[in-house]
């Protein structure tokens, strides 16, 4: 099974982790992206995701198919959330199950890489000042999560 | 006319969800970047934007109709 | 938090989860290791994992502390059941939290090769044929999860 | 004597969890494998196995004394 979605509801990582496990699959990667309280420095009250919802499942459809011919990986369930979230909250999961321990691990690893890169989901960060910004990490000064 | 949608800091940028930008036959994406930067509110686009047609990140030579699906890709944040 | 545990009850990840998860680190990367049905194409129905249970806490410890040295990871939870285990029973749940995702990452996949490698943990393989077997890694034709 | 544990596969092979091995002082690990490799059972071991002296794996070169934490560790199989 291979499963990708943009949600409103919280994000829960044991039911990915339930829905690529069997009986022929003995490990499992998981990742999980929850909210800092923390972003370059400034002091992060909560966010807000929103999404080109259709082509944002179109690009983690994609992203799993190339996971699929990169690592052999078919059990992979990936969700974001969009929408207000709080600190603490889920923003992303994805379980995947492999045979083998390194092909679930690389799988998933690039799995979020990509979705860095090209899922077209954007933050809106409110910060305990009271003001608020779309954060932008092509002008990071560094990755942060 | 073609119907381009915006996202996020781009239709905070130009106060609206949606652009309605004027378009001729055989034009490319690249064409509709300069119409689009054209506009008073464009200058603040980088130079290259991402262009999705269909639901897929574009090249700057693919070439668009009107009854494509288009919207400018400010940079990605999730995850 | 730092935890290291071999346990006779069942091991919940979501539980693992909960444990390293904080508002200052974003970047969540779980490792489960499940029980599966075959091994070097036998048909597994069950295993006994036993465990030389002090000297396994503490190397366990040990890993720990040297993925800290080398990822910086601080909130790492890790627990290996041992005693009898279903198919697709968890075996083996890591879980560690960083800012940096891909340090998260990198210190799960650490901890699970060292854990390969050097916890004095053994596995009993029950098979379909009524045989039973002391399963040796290092006779293996390839690794399998 | 020494007090040596056995697990899994080696407790097996010996047909108990505990070994009671003849040892003199400034005995090493590598005369206490010879030791045990000399019993009936022996020679199911590996050339080298691999020994744990207080709960760490100990070089063949390390001295043993009489209050050590001694066993031997079958290829370790968890994860």
């Amino acid at each position: 099974m291979k499963r990708a979605a943009v949600v409103t509801t919280p994000v829960d990582p044991a039911a990915l982790i339930a829905e690529v496990q069997s009986n022929e699959l003995g490990a499992i990667s998981v990742f999980v992206g929850t909210v800092r309280d923390t972003n370059e420095g400034r002091t992060v009250t909560s966010l807000d995701y929103s999404a080109y919802t259709s082509m944002a499942e179109s690009e983690l459809r994609e992203i799993l198919d190339e996971a699929e011919t990169r690592f052999g990986v078919t059990a992979i369930a990936v969700e974001h959330r969009i929408g207000p979230l709080l600190l603490g909250d889920v923003g992303v999961a994805i379980a995947a199950a492999h045979a083998h321990r390194q092909a679930a691990i690389q799988c998933t690893s690039f799995v979020i890489e990509e979705i860095k890169k090209r899922v077209p989901i954007w933050k809106l960060e409110h910060y305990a000042d009271g003001s608020h910004e779309w954060v932008d990490p092509t002008e990071m000064k560094a990755a942060t999560t | 006319m073609l119907t381009v949608q915006l996202f996020a800091s781009y239709a905070e940028l130009f106060g609206a969800p949606i652009l309605q930008v004027p378009f001729e036959t055989g034009g490319t994406v690249a064409d509709l970047v300069e119409s689009i930067r054209s506009l008073p509110a464009g200058r603040g686009l980088p130079a290259s934007p991402r262009i999705a047609v269909n639901r897929k990140f574009a090249p700057p030579t693919q070439l668009l109709s009107k009854s494509d699906e288009i919207a400018v890709i400010p940079p990605v944040a999730g995850g």
